[in-house]
Formats: structure tokens, C-alpha cells, sequence
């Protein structure tokens, strides 16, 4: 495939090259970009089912405006997908794409920047009306400008070829136009190699409902398949082999759905009841949504007047003896922290998720950020600990919902579950846990009266959960501080510095039991890069490729990020380096200085976005250069 | 300990009393607060419905009247400031079993918790609400509060309150309340039987208890309770009957359209010959009125103009909010099975990879 | 720049047009949305109000309606979820002279904010609140509102809404409002001139726009807005008129005591000669009813049982927030005298030291 | 004044010594204790203000139940009031009291435990019934059991004493017994030697509008004092010698009045109207109610539904053009945290205070604590600076108020004024500053509408501020992220980045202006005690008897918190240890170490109590000695 071909409504003529030869690649990167209303999400979300279908691994990013439906052909109305594919383990959707969709100027404009020069641009050229144009603010067209000369431009009229495959369907102007993105799939799925077949199977039951829009779509699958093969639009097609994973039964699964999976099967397992009080809030609205769905299970969702309800109801629900979580974004995170307190006095289990968005206030509400862990800690007014947990990536928040309530109910206790807005909407393969190898979670409510007091703790300093209905050992709890056995309200001095230091310290023991960290790379050196939450695949591409040219790069990926783990001095210890990529001004770089008395270097970017890998790996080689200097 | 365990659910009907209800706390309202009355009634009630002990949860706010918790022998939560209907909806919702009350004040439950109130009543929830309002903030000292009259002085309003009070029942009319009763904190006769109404309403039952506080506001309701004035002053309802009021009944409320005015009863002592309309022509109280608009007319009812109602203004049927929410999990698993974790763990579009 | 600068107090009443209020911001709602209407009508109304531009202010919280602001050339601020009528009535407050307009959604409103809204209404303070009903959650992709109807399938009520709805105007009249409206959102001859009564009135000033949503809730009002069947179901109410509704006025509502019921009007069209009940047994709108209780009645209509009251349910005097406010200021300067820094510092009980 | 004296209704006989003497003392630390209905509160504060007039230097601290009216003779109904005077500059109110008067058995037993031996311990036997005496859970009457032998036991029946001077005044016998604090405060100006005019005037204008208690009151104050004259009651009187301070008008101020002073102060400095949006809670209510009196200056109090309409109606006249502040306490703290965020994104000024009390959750409201620091500074989502500042003693909370009302106008930024329930209500003397000699605070309105943007930033990269109402500049903020110079919203990654930062810096900047630290004590060396808030005046003490002991130990306070001023990491540098006793678990040291990176001392004290000179004071001993042992 060479220098720039234009392709209308034909089959291309002289500029294609005479023979198609297929390109072996080890991973590559799509992104799939659109006004909102051209189902871009829903392309990207298929075509992701059929790369993981072939066996290969993974990791997709929505972008998506926040705007419910913009007005067509604007700039900020543009929606996109991106995902990165390959043989094996894949960390992140990809930096740059190596194949950039662009279905409207709008699309082209706003996304061209970040393509590289020399990777293929395919474009939907009917789209670019001089109504779009105006639109998108070109002044003239970039499609025949020769502005994009350097990439390897494919333009191909979607429109019209959609429209004339669709011609005799039935269907509206309009709704013929609305399978162009099927085209555009079956465009993709030609230039990777890919058989269409299971797609089409797909497509006919996602529309089974309205059978003409099945019908619309498959045959515009297959016209936009059928187009790329008999023109030969590629000069090349590309193959990405699959090295098959661990055996098992895989799913793709976006963070959302794996946080709300988690939650059901840490109800399964420890028999007890589920209860989610929330009030929709973007990012984390549809852990909401999941868990509504699946009230066939043993669990209740109440969709609450506000977030302080949200986390009120869940209280009283946990009181009641349910497994009781609630769940939000920073502005509904900041509603709680009155609620925090209370719950932490009470010492009763809970669970807060807070999907991290890019603050402050209202911020940008679909970006993802995490600037969120100072409040996780500290954000509570007296002295209020609460562990805190992250997850580091979509298929991790089952694990880290799972260990969220297991610490929960072990040491009746609130835990805040930190997720953002980056894994929460993304999407991975996950292989599916055996139900019988996941861990049991043990909850035992009290029902001995005889000897029972409400703040009489075990050694793990966790007090009794004793529901009310239980007979025979009615008693009050409340916000006041309470007496450090009977939980009456005591005003007594010495008593409150116990109190505060019990609490203080059952939060600490935590660390107690938690397994030793585990180290990617050489176990001391130079560098270590520390991370937390959804950095996680960054930090590990770029530490991948950077041992790749030569350099060696320790990784630590925190879980617990209160208590720190006992182990972390230490390990921390052994490297002369210690950087801190974070998606804020430096959060968790604070911990760890204040933690080990020690410099470390941040890198921090708040731009509503993921880290690149080559950020990363940017910065880990001018550490390593500067080494080398010394 | 070992008594305690008598009150186990087959026992209860017969064995349980007052005694029963009081916790070892001691009782730290003033000396002469209107809130003892409740207490008492609360805890002489209770033994009577025929509910195990441990089956009461009593939940509420900050506040001098959010203190009761404590002074029960019953599961009890003092939460934090507003948000005990929250608190109360997520433990009905867990375990619809429980017998739920809230107990609050008027700055608790108008002010700062004004929207978990009016959503608690929107959705039927089956809480028992009882509001102690005494017109004032007491815990804090003396500050006005959503209920505080215009004109008044206190310590946030030295030249006289300008925030218009709400009629607390009818807001809870305005969020939709299937039940709402008020009655005078220090009424006996009333106060007992109107917690037995409420106790036994499905769904959210809302009393106002009008209460003294003897350090802040002392004397809101002295004419309401002064056997001289009273009767001229409060309008008692009754299901069923007519709105009359007046030491002998001898006045009464006439609607001209939707206008209220008072009117004597013809025929009532006192009441010249040839004066006054007749029985038949006056208000007849009715609590189920689908619409409830009577009941809204009588809660904007105030001195000067209006003797002030009290009684059960609105008990209407509606379905509980929990009982709705367990049917939704009838239909769920009618629709999609019992849930089972390993399907849907495995659920979605899965490949296999051998 | 400089055609801006026009605006000032003297020229404003000759020269200010609906472009300039169309701020330079690209408007963001889904192409077909109902705010589309409320942002036009407002445009064209205030212009003819007299006041400088620069003289109003819009404050909203979170929510597709709550983009407002934006939308509109004047001081703007969109605040955060909920809090509108909170930040409005601190500058309203501080700068009484401005004209302050809240814009809110269902959500905003009644989920969230349902306390700013209800104590803003109850201290009449002088506030325009325009709420956007579309009967769901917009901006997060549609989850069930506190207006939605039960039984409704949202994204979070998948088997049927079990949380009974609010009737916004019931929940307001509840309140104590001052001023109640609704309106259909594509209805510009009932539009138009109900914002131009709300904003003239003194102290909160609430108004309903029943908004179509067409992604997530799309034709919720379709009935209310479809030319063949509306007049059967919504019922246009005028001060001083009587309650008719039908394409001929041919039905109207009677009350029985306090209960209303559906008559044919003897006389009109269609109605078969004999049948029907004369003109005047109808009730009678009145705005004015100082009790509210006619508003309330009608705010409890709904389909299928009523029509859907449309218009001013509720406008009466009552002293504004603001003004009592700026009155005591008044009694402050009277009791205590201007305010002096030095001697208040000095003040209380001092001593000297030489 | 010796051993153990019996004093009933009459003049003491044997066991009197036979002649008074008079003792001289430097300070001396009182404590009245009594039911909360025996107006203890009343007699502290009428002490005071007699040794005040005197020219002593105070301090006082009350200590009320979190009951209103708890009932008669409980052991949590006790009310107290404490107050040292000394010559010259009293720091704190001090730590165990010298004289005890104790008004019945409860307040007996639970402040006995803080009576050195050989105290002076003042009690009204006449309260010591069988029915008090059981209330308060006393097997035997410890007036006669032998338990108080230790301390000078000087026993009168007050209640009795009372009662016989008021017989024949008209009053009833429960009306009479109210006058018994003030028999009892004329006991105690007997005991030091202070003329009672001045107070009897006082006491007839305190209650002039009820002649008949004004009367009552003066004759039983006359009454105590005449009977301690005539009885020969107390075996030395103490004289404690007034040291003129500065010459000046002084006057007696508690915390929460200077604070509300200090916001008049800076409206009228500003000549900017003030507004105060509040919601009442303890302990920083009494703010709402100083501001609200005061209506006849250019303020607006709005007692808010709750503390979000609050903070909420301040921003909204902030936008109008008022200098707006919100006060409230810990739990209301909680819920003010999503607002600052918005009032960060719009950059208007706002001062919030925060009077901290126990927590966390409710905690306990009537007893102080400084642990809502690390909220202060991290309590919000997403990257979310704000200025933080404390009040080191009851009068400095007028400069602090000044100082955040100037930095918020400056730099158009909400600030938080941290203060706390010791210092609230805690009063002492205060010279009235000259008005004329208090600095102008500038507030400049935009209303130039050429070349304005909402975002444009001057040198202090503040942006203006333009209030609705003014022609020319109509356009919109809000809470999304905005163009950093239009304000418009904005989703521009790099705009976002830039903003964040942005903000940071202009927070981070005004550390550039913060005048130079001053430390007390040698300016380099083993030991620095660094503090914040009200641990100042326990600090400064314990500072000034180390090194009447020799101990050379420098004390550096902080008054900002964020940003840290500049110069501190230098002046850590020059000491050994650092010590930072904090009344929470750790807080301010969490941030020097971070900021630092060198370990420092913590002495956390969290009983709802402030410091005692000594425990500091031990701590720096302890210190000291193991240096030396070193
Ligand atoms: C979040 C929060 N804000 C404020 C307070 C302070 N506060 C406690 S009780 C109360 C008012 C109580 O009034 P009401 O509910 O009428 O109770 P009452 O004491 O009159 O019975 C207030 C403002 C608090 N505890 N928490
Ligand atoms: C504190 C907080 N909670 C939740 C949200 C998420 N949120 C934004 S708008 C909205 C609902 C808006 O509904 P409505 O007011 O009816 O507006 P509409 O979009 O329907 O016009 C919600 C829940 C938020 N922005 N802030
Ligand atoms: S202050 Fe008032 S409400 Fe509170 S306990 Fe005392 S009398 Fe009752
Ligand atoms: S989602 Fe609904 S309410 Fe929001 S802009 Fe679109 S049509 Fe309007
Ligand atoms: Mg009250
Ligand atoms: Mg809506």
C-alpha cells in the first residue's frame, strides 16, 4: 500500500498498486472516529468482538462527548473509539492509532493530530459536503488539498456506496444512511483479514427486534466487505497473529460491568444479601444500571433523591445485615464524606466506589483523571480512617469489588474502591473465574447475646454485626463518640483518644495481612516506576518496551493505598530512582514522600486522558540517560 | 441478659411492657421538654402491637428530639443531621420485616433533611415519621427554624424572623403523603391512638407532634394546651364528621366553594335561636378524599384566622414502596431465572480458547 | 463591543432585540430537543421587559436543561447539581435590583435539589424558577426522575418504575408558592405570556414546562401536544373562567363538596340538547384563592382519570424575601444606629490601660 | 491557709489559724465548677471581667455538657468555666486549676481528679445532699469521709448562706437559690482581694430590666463577700499583681467574636458589603448570631436550609460583588466540600471558616480539636487548592479573618480560616485596634468592558471580578472546565492541563508574599516546636518555662497552612528535632514531613481537650534529656 489513493464510488483505477500482499503485524492500533450519531461506539464494540473472537488480545478506549447528541458535523460532537490489538497481552488501547476512521471532516479535524505520518487514513469522503466543511471549519478540502499527502489516504464515498447497496431496501434516506458505519466494519474487517461470518450471525440477533434493520445491516456488512475485496482498495491487508492466552472461557468486559460482577459474586459468596443505594452520576452511572438488571439475584438497587441518600440508605441497609455498597464520581464523593464519618463511627461494612472523573467541581465530566486519592484518605473532617483500594484495569475491578468487600466485612468497616473514568468505559478480554476457585468471603452476623457488647472487638479489632431482628441484644449506635465497649455515648476524654486510636489502628492492621508487593523487573537498580489504579497498563507497556531497548525499569503497582502496604519501605529502598506517573498533580508521590522521607519523581499529566505508553516510556529513558550521565 | 431473651417472638405478645421499651440511658431532655410525652407514649404503645422488641429499629437525626433513640430499649441509630429517612428507607428496603420509625425535629427533618423527607413520602416508603416540632432549633440554642412563625424573635432573628414557616403537613401533602396526622405533644387523648393509626399505616405514616421546648420557645402552643382557650383554638378531626370546634361545638367550618369560613352551629349551646346554619351544611371531615385537597385546606389553616387542626388529616391506601420493590424481584427472576453467578459471570458474548 | 455597550439602563427599553440575548455559544441540545422552545421564548421575552440586559442573571445547576446559561447573552452561571435556586438566592440577596432566573430540570429540581427548590419557594424569595420536566434523568442517559410515571422503563427501573411521582406544582403549592405554572413546551401561545406573568411577579415565581426529551423519554407529552387529541386531555385554565376542556368546551369539571368530576357542559356543541349540567355549576378557576387548595385539587390531575390542568395554577401577593430582607436593615439602623467600626470594636466592656 | 478546714454556716473557729496573711502569686489558675443550671458560666465570666479591669492578663476556657438543660445533679449535667490570670501575658487558661469551687457533689467528682494536693478546693456544702450525693454516685459524703483531706477543703454552705441574706427580699426559694454564684463569686473577690464595686454595678445593669434580681444578686454577692471578710474564712488571701501591658482600650473577646469582628473590619475596610450564609451548628454558631445583630452595618446574614445553601448563597453574592463568607463546624465541613469546588472553578472570593470540634462523624460538637486539617487542604475532588489558614488564640481570630478576607479578594479565591472550639469560645483580653491603623483591603470591581475576558489573569494571576449588573461583560462561568482565557467551557485536553496548573499556581504564589517566619527562641539548634491553630498559647508557655528551666527550645507557629510559607524547610533545616504537638493524630506533621522530607516528633493529643502546658513541656524535657544523652 503506497503514498495516497484516492478512491471514490469505483473500484480503484491506476492508483492502486498492482498486487496485495498481507503485512504481519505484532500489534496495531484503530480508532474509529464520528459524529455521535454514526454509531462509532457500537462499530468499535463489534469489531472488538471479532479480534477477540480470533483469540487475540486486547484493550479498547470510548471517547465520547459529553453532549447527548450533538449537533451533526460539529467539531464537539465527535465520538471515538480506539483499540489496540494484538498476539498476545496488551496493556493499553494503543498511543497514536495506526489506522484512523474518519467518517465526517468534523471527525478528520479533530483526530488527525495525533496520526502519524505515513499510517492509513480511511475516510468516508461523502461525508465531506461543503456543509460539513463549514462545520468543521475547513476552508477547503482536505481530501483534495493534498493536506494529506503524507498519510496513506484512503477516501472512500460510504455514503452513496451504503445508500446503493441499500437501494430497493425499504428503508428511509435516512435510515439507510445509518448503517454507513456496518460499511465501514466490513471495510475493517476486510483490511485485517478477518471472516465475516460470526458477524453477520451477531448482527442479525443484536437487531433481531426490527428485522428490516438487521437485514439493512448485514447487507451493508457484507457490501462494505465485498467492496474492499473486489476493488481491492488495499494495497495491502494486514494479519495480526493470535498467540492463544491460558485456556478458558474469555469475555470482553469493561470495567463498569467487572466492578458490578464483582459486587454480585462477593454477595453469592458470602451468602449475603446485596444492597446498592446510588444517584446516577457519569462516569459510574452504569455499575448502577448492571446491578438493576440483575435484581433476579439477591439484590436490591434504590435509585436515591441524591448521593447522600445514596450512601444513607446504604447504611441502613448495611445495619439490616446486606452487603451494602453505594456508588459514584467525585462530585457525588464529595456529598458523602459527611456520611463517611458516620459510617465509620458506626463500624458497620460498606463499600464506596468512586469512578474517577477529571475534577475539580464538575470538571470534565466523560475524561478520566484521578485526583481523587488525597479525598479517599483525608477528605473526612476529625480523624476518620477508611482503607482505600484501586483497581488497575477493566477486568481487575472483579478482583479489587471482591477485595473491597472481604475488607469490608472482615473488619466492619467503610472501604472506598477508587476506579476512573479511563477502565471504567474501557474494555479487555477477561477469562472467566471458575465460581469454585473464587475465594469464600465469610460473614457471621452475632446472635449470641450472652456476653455480647456492640464495640467489643476481635483481633482483628472488628466489633460485632449484629442486625436488628436479632432478639435479645437491642442496643444503639450512633455519629456521637461512643464508649469503647458498650458504643454508649461517652464524652469522656481518655475514652475518645481511644476510640480514635482503635479505629486508627484496626485501619492499619490491614496492612498486617496483606500479601507481600510483587515486583515487575529487576528487584533493585536504578529505577522503580510506582503506580496506582488505571496507570497500570501504561506503566507496564512502557516498562516492557523499555526493557526491550535495553533498559532496565522495576514496577510496582499499588493495590492498597490505605494502609500502604508494611513492605513498601523497603522495596522502595532498593532503587536509587523512584517515579510516580499519576493522572494528577502528584497524589500519590505525596504518600510516598511523606511515607519513606524521600524524593521521588512525578509525572503527572491531567489532561482527561490516559497516559501514552510513550510518555512513560519517554521519561523512564531520560532517567536512565541522566544515570548514565552521573 | 437472660430477660431480655424472653422477648423472643413467640413470647412477645403476652409478655412484653413499658418497662420493656426504656434503655438503661438516662433521659437528658430538660426537665419539662415536650419530648418525655412522646416517649412515653411511644413506649407504652409499642408492648401493644404485638411485635417482638427486636423487631423495632428507631432511627433519627441531630437534634434535641433526635435523641430518642437512645432512650429506647429497641435497635436504635442516631445518624447524623437530616438524613434519618435515608437511613430508615435503605434498612426497610433490607429487612421490610422491621417496624421503622424516624424520629425528628423540625429543623431536622425541614431544614437540612427537607428533601429525604418529601422523597420518603413521595415514594410510600413504610416508615413511621414523627416530627417533634417545636418551632425552634433546640439543640443549637435557639436559632429559628422552617417552622418558626414570622415576626418571632430568636437568636438568628433578634429583629424578627422573615422566613415564611411551612405547614409541615402540608408539604408532606405536597410530596404526596398517603397518611399525616398532628396532635399537641402534651394530648393524651390523642397522641396514644394516633401512633396506633400510624403504626398500622402501610406505607409512610407522617405525625406531627406540636412540642414545647421549655428553653427556647417556651409557650408556642400555651393556647393550644390551655384548658380555657383551647377548644376555641384547635379543631378537632374526625372521620366522618363535621368540622366543628368551640367548647360546646358551637362553631364550625362552612366551604363556600373552596373558601372556608366559620360559621355557628345552629342549634348548639350558646348560639342565639334563629342563628348559626345548620349541622348538615358544615365540612364533613373525610381523611380518605382521593385528592387530599380538603386536607390541604385544613393544614393551611393558622391563628389568627383558623383554629388550628388537629387529628389525622389524610389516611388514604397505596401501595408500600418495599412491597412494590420485592415484587420487581418476582418479575426479575420470572423474566430471567434465579440468578446464578457462574452463567453470568460467563454471560455476554464469550469465546473459548482450548 | 461597542453595540453592547449600548445596553446600558436609558437605552434598553427602545433598543434591545432578541439577538441580543442569543449568547456567541454554539447550542448543544439534541437537534429536535424541547428546551430549544423555552430558550427561544425567553430570548423574545426579555427584551420586552424593560430591564438592561446586563441586569440579568440565569443560574442553573447540572442537567441538559441546566446548559441554559449558556445559551443566553446575560450573566450566567451554571453551578453545580442541584444548588441553583441556593446560589440564586445569595446573589438575589445580595443585588435584589437584578432580575434572577433559575433554569432546572426534573432531576435538578426535584432529585437532588429538592430542598433548595422547596425553601426557596417557601421564603418567596424573588426568583424565577423555570423547570424543564422531560420526566427523566437527560444528561445521564436516562435514568427514571422524581416526575416519572410508575410503572415507566428507564435505564434503572429495567422492570417498571416502582417510585410514585411527584406532582411538581402539588410538591410547590405544598411549599406555600406564590406563583405556580405549567406548560407544554412547544405550546408559544401559553409560553410566552406565563414566563412574562412569572417574571413580573414579586417574590419565587415557579413555572412547569412539561419538555419533551426526544432521545430518552420521547413522547411523554405527545398526547398533550397532538392536535386531534389535546383538548381532550389537557384542561387550559383562566383566571375567572370555568374549567372547561374539550374542542368545544364541551366538558368541564363540577364540584361535589371537594370532589371533582367530569360533566358535559349543557349548551355546547355536541353535547345532546337536555343533557349536561349548566355553565355556572362549574367550578371556576381562581388564581387567587388564598388557601391554594383549588391549585392543589388541580395539581393532583392526572391522565387517565382528569385532564392536564395547564396554565397559572396559583398567583397571590405576599411580601417578598428580599424586601422583608432589606427592611431589616431598616430596624438594624433604627434600634442600633449606623454602623460604626470603631465603636464596635470598643464596644461591649472595655477598659484602659494608661 | 492550712490543712483541711470544715466550714459550715458560721465563722470558723478552731480550725482557723489565727492570723490572714496575704500571698503573693505570679498566676493562678481558677476553676468554677457547678450543675449546669448554677450559672457557672455567668460567675467565670464576671470574674473575668473584675480581674480584667484590674489589668491582669486571662484567659479563660468554658466547658458546658453537649446537653441543654441536663438534669439537676448528673455527673454529665456539670458545667465549667476556667480562667488564669497572671501579671502579665497568660497564654492559656491553664492547666490543673489552683482553686476548685465546686457548687455540688457531681462537679466535685468530676474535677477533683484534676486538683493537685494542697489545692484550694471551695465547695458549697449545702448542695451535698443524700439525693445529690447519690445523683452523683457517692457512697459516703466526701466533705466528711476523710477523702478530701489532702487539699485545703474550705466547706460553706452556700445554698443556705444564699438563702438566709435573701430571706425577706420577695423572692421564692428557687428564685433565691439562683443567686448562690453570685454569693459564691463574692467569696472568691474576698479570696483575691478585688473590690466588689465595680461588679455590683455591673450586676445592677446586667439585669436592670428585673429590678428585683438585680438587687437579689448584689445582696448575695455582698453577702459573700462580707461573710468570707467577717468569718475570717480563707487563712491567706492571694494577691496576684497586675503588670500594665501596652497602653491602650482593652477589652475582653472570645474567638468567635473577634472572628465576626474581624469579617465587619474587612467589609469596612473593603468598603464592600458583607454576606454571611450560614447554617447553625456548634460550636461556630455564635459567628452566625454576632453578624446578625449586627445588621445595622453593610452585612446580610442568611440562615440557610442547610450548610450546602450555605456556602451555596455565599457564592452567589460573592458573584454579586459581597465579600461572602460561610461559617460552620466539622460535619457541616463535610457537606460543603462539593461547592468549593465550584467556587474554585468560578475564582471568586469566599472565606469559609471551619470552628473544628471533636470528630469524626458528630463526635463530640462541645469539645475542640484540630483534625480537620489535611481535609482543609485535600478534602475535595480533583485537583482542588485552596488557601488554608489558622487563628493561633481567641483575639487572633480578628487578624485571621482580616487575613483571609484579603487573600480571597487578592487573589479571587475561596480561602478556609480554621479555628477551633478552644479558642471560640475561649476568651481574653484584647486591645482594641485603632481603625485607623488597620490595613485597607483593595476590592476592585471590572467594569472596563474593553479588552475583558472572564479568565484574563493579572500578576497574581487572579482574574477579575465583574458582577452581574454591570454593562458590557455579560458572559457565563461555571463549573466545568473552562478556556483559560474566555471561560467558555472547554474539553481541550491541553487547556485543562494548563488550567489545573493554573490554579495550583496561583495558590502555590501567594507563598511568595508571606512576610518571613518569625521563630521564638534561639534560631537554630536541637529543638523546634512547630505548631498551628490553638495549641499557640500552650506552646509558647511551655516554650517560656523550658527556658526558665534552661532548656533552650525555639517555637516556630504557623498561621498559613497552604501554601507553606516559603522559608520554612530553611528554618526546619537549622534544628536537631522537630516537635509538632497537634490536637489531632498527626496532621500538620504528615505535611512537614512531605514537605521536608526529614522526620519529625509528633505529641497528638485527641480528648475534645486543648494541651496542657505540662504534657508539652514534659515532651520537650524528655527531649532535651535524651539529646544530652546522646
Ligand atoms: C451537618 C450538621 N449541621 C448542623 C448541625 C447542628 N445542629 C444539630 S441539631 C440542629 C437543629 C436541630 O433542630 P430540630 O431538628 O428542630 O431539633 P430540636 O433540637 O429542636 O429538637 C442543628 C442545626 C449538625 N449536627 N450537623
Ligand atoms: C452531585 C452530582 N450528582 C450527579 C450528577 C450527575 N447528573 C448530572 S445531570 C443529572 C440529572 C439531570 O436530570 P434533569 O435535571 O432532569 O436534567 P435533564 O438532563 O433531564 O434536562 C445527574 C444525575 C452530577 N453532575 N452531580
Ligand atoms: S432545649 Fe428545648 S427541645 Fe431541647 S431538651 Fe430542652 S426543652 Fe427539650
Ligand atoms: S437528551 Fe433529551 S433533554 Fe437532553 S438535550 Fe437531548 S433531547 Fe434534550
Ligand atoms: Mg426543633
Ligand atoms: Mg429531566
Amino acid at each position: 500500500m503506497s503514498g495516497n489513493e484516492q478512491v471514490a464510488t469505483e473500484p480503484p483505477g491506476a492508483l492502486a498498486p498492482p498486487e496485495r500482499h498481507v503485512e504481519e503485524l505484532e500489534r496495531v492500533v484503530i480508532r474509529f472516529v464520528g459524529d455521535s450519531g454514526d454509531g462509532m461506539q457500537l462499530t468499535g464494540s463489534e469489531f472488538s468482538r471479532v479480534i477477540a473472537r480470533a483469540g487475540n488480545a486486547f484493550a479498547t478506549h470510548p471517547d465520547y462527548p459529553s453532549e447527548i447528541r450533538a449537533p451533526t458535523g460539529t467539531l464537539f460532537g465527535v465520538s471515538g473509539f480506539q483499540i489496540q490489538f494484538a498476539a498476545n497481552r496488551v496493556f493499553t488501547s494503543g498511543d497514536a492509532p495506526d489506522v484512523l476512521v474518519a467518517m465526517n471532516p468534523a471527525a478528520l479535524k479533530t483526530n488527525l493530530g495525533e496520526l502519524a505520518r505515513g499510517s492509513v487514513l480511511l475516510v468516508n469522503s461523502g461525508a465531506f459536503t461543503a456543509a460539513n466543511l463549514a462545520r468543521a471549519g475547513y476552508a477547503s478540502n482536505p481530501l483534495e488539498d493534498g493536506s494529506l499527502d503524507s498519510y496513506r489516504l484512503i477516501a472512500v464515498d460510504i455514503s452513496l456506496l451504503t445508500a446503493r447497496a441499500l437501494a430497493g431496501s425499504g428503508l428511509s434516506k435516512k435510515e439507510a444512511d445509518r448503517c454507513k458505519n456496518y460499511f465501514a466494519l466490513g471495510l475493517m474487517l476486510c483490511l485485517f483479514g478477518r471472516p465475516i461470518e460470526g458477524e453477520i450471525a451477531d448482527v442479525a440477533e443484536r437487531f433481531a427486534h426490527i428485522p428490516r434493520f438487521a437485514e439493512a445491516n448485514v447487507t451493508a456488512l457484507r457490501a462494505g466487505y465485498g467492496f474492499a475485496e473486489a476493488s481491492e482498495l488495499f494495497a495491502s491487508t494486514f494479519e495480526v497473529r493470535a498467540a492463544p492466552p491460558q485456556p478458558g472461557t474469555y469475555r470482553s468486559i469493561t470495567g463498569n460491568q467487572a466492578t458490578a460482577l464483582g459486587f454480585v459474586a462477593a454477595s453469592e459468596l458470602s451468602a449475603t444479601p446485596l444492597f446498592l443505594g446510588s444517584y446516577p452520576i457519569t462516569p459510574a452511572t452504569d455499575i448502577l444500571h448492571e446491578l438493576t438488571t440483575l435484581r433476579n439475584f439477591n439484590i436490591t438497587t434504590f435509585q436515591a433523591e441524591d448521593e447522600i441518600a445514596g450512601i444513607c440508605s446504604a447504611i441502613g441497609a448495611a445495619w439490616g445485615g446486606h452487603l451494602a455498597l453505594t456508588t459514584t464520581s467525585g462530585p457525588g464523593m464529595a456529598l458523602k464524606t459527611e456520611a463517611l464519618g458516620l459510617v465509620t463511627m458506626l463500624e458497620l461494612p460498606l463499600v464506596i466506589v468512586n469512578v474517577q472523573r477529571a475534577g475539580p467541581s464538575t470538571g470534565l465530566p466523560t475524561k478520566t483523571e484521578q485526583a481523587d486519592l488525597l479525598q479517599a484518605l483525608y477528605g473526612r473532617h476529625g480523624e476518620c480512617p477508611i482503607p482505600v483500594i484501586a483497581a488497575r484495569s477493566p477486568a481487575d475491578c472483579f478482583d479489587a469489588a471482591l477485595e473491597a468487600c472481604r475488607i469490608a466485612v472482615k473488619y466492619m468497616t467503610p472501604v472506598i474502591l477508587l476506579t476512573d473514568g479511563g477502565i471504567a468505559n474501557a474494555a479487555e478480554p477477561w477469562r472467566v473465574p471458575d465460581v469454585a476457585s473464587l475465594p469464600r468471603i465469610e460473614v457471621k452476623y452475632r446472635t449470641e447475646a450472652d456476653g455480647f457488647a456492640p464495640y467489643a472487638r476481635d483481633e482483628f479489632l472488628a466489633r460485632p454485626w449484629v442486625t436488628p431482628g436479632t432478639p435479645g441484644m437491642e442496643h444503639r449506635i450512633g455519629g456521637l463518640e461512643k464508649d469503647f465497649l458498650s458504643g454508649n455515648l461517652s464524652h469522656d476524654a481518655q475514652n475518645h483518644q481511644r476510640m480514635v486510636e482503635v479505629r486508627a489502628a484496626k485501619v492499619a492492621g490491614i496492612a498486617a495481612e496483606l500479601p507481600p508487593l510483587v515486583v515487575d523487573g529487576p528487584d533493585a537498580g536504578e529505577l522503580l516506576v510506582v503506580g496506582w489504579g488505571s496507570t497500570w497498563g501504561a506503566i507496564a507497556e512502557a516498562r516492557r518496551q523499555a526493557e526491550a531497548a535495553g533498559i532496565a525499569v522495576a514496577h510496582l503497582h499499588l493495590r492498597h493505598l490505605n494502609p500502604l502496604p508494611a513492605d513498601l519501605d523497603e522495596i522502595l529502598a532498593r532503587y536509587r530512582t523512584i517515579l510516580v506517573p499519576e493522572l494528577n498533580l502528584g497524589q500519590l508521590s505525596r504518600l510516598l514522600r511523606e511515607r519513606c522521607l524521600r524524593e521521588v519523581q512525578t509525572l503527572h499529566k491531567v489532561q482527561g486522558r490516559p497516559f501514552r505508553v510513550s510518555e512513560i516510556l519517554a521519561r523512564i529513558k531520560a532517567i536512565s540517560a541522566g544515570a548514565e550521565h552521573e | 441478659m437472660n430477660d431480655r431473651l424472653d422477648c423472643s417472638k413467640e413470647s412477645v405478645a403476652v409478655s412484653l411492657t413499658r418497662k420493656d421499651f426504656e434503655s438503661e440511658q438516662d433521659v437528658r431532655w430538660c426537665p419539662g421538654c415536650g419530648d418525655y410525652s412522646l416517649l412515653a407514649q411511644i413506649q407504652k404503645l409499642l408492648p401493644q402491637l404485638g411485635i417482638a422488641r427486636e423487631n423495632f429499629a428507631f432511627v433519627s437525626g441531630i437534634g434535641c428530639s433526635s435523641r430518642f433513640p437512645y432512650y429506647m430499649d429497641t435497635y436504635g441509630m442516631h445518624a447524623i443531621h437530616g438524613r434519618a429517612p435515608a437511613v430508615a428507607s435503605g434498612l426497610k428496603l433490607a429487612r421490610p420485616e422491621l417496624s421503622v420509625w424516624v424520629v425528628t425535629g423540625d429543623g431536622d427533618a425541614l431544614a437540612i433533611g427537607g428533601n429525604h423527607f418529601i422523597h420518603a413520602i413521595r415514594r410510600n416508603i413504610g416508615l413511621k415519621i414523627v416530627l417533634l416540632n417545636n418551632r425552634i432549633y433546640g439543640l443549637t440554642k435557639g436559632q429559628f427554624s422552617p417552622t418558626t412563625e414570622l415576626g418571632e424573635k430568636t437568636k438568628t432573628s433578634p429583629y424578627g424572623n422573615i422566613d415564611r414557616p411551612f405547614s409541615a403537613a402540608a408539604l408532606a401533602l405536597g410530596a404526596g403523603a398517603t397518611f399525616v396526622a398532628r396532635v399537641v405533644d402534651t394530648d393524651l387523648a390523642q397522641l396514644g391512638p394516633i401512633l396506633a393509626r400510624a403504626a398500622a399505616h402501610p406505607g409512610t405514616a407522617f405525625v406531627e407532634v406540636l412540642q414545647n421546648c421549655i428553653v427556647f420557645n417556651d409557650g408556642a402552643y400555651a393556647a393550644l394546651t390551655d384548658k380555657k382557650q383551647r377548644d376555641e383554638l384547635r379543631l378537632v378531626l374526625e372521620h366522618g364528621q363535621p368540622l366543628r370546634f368551640g367548647s360546646n361545638g358551637e362553631r364550625g367550618i362552612r366551604l363556600a366553594g373552596l373558601r372556608p369560613e366559620i360559621v355557628s352551629v345552629a342549634g348548639a349551646p350558646g348560639v342565639p335561636e334563629g342563628e348559626g346554619v345548620a349541622l348538615s351544611e358544615l365540612a364533613v371531615h373525610d381523611e380518605s378524599d382521593p385528592h387530599g385537597s380538603l386536607a390541604f385546606l385544613l393544614a393551611q389553616f393558622a391563628a389568627p384566622e383558623f383554629p388550628l387542626p388537629l387529628g389525622i388529616f389524610r389516611a388514604v391506601a397505596a401501595p408500600a414502596f418495599e412491597d412494590m420493590n420485592a415484587a420487581i424481584e418476582d418479575t426479575a427472576r420470572q423474566q430471567r431465572g434465579a440468578g446464578d453467578l457462574a452463567s453470568l459471570l460467563a454471560g455476554g458474548d464469550t469465546w473459548t480458547v482450548a
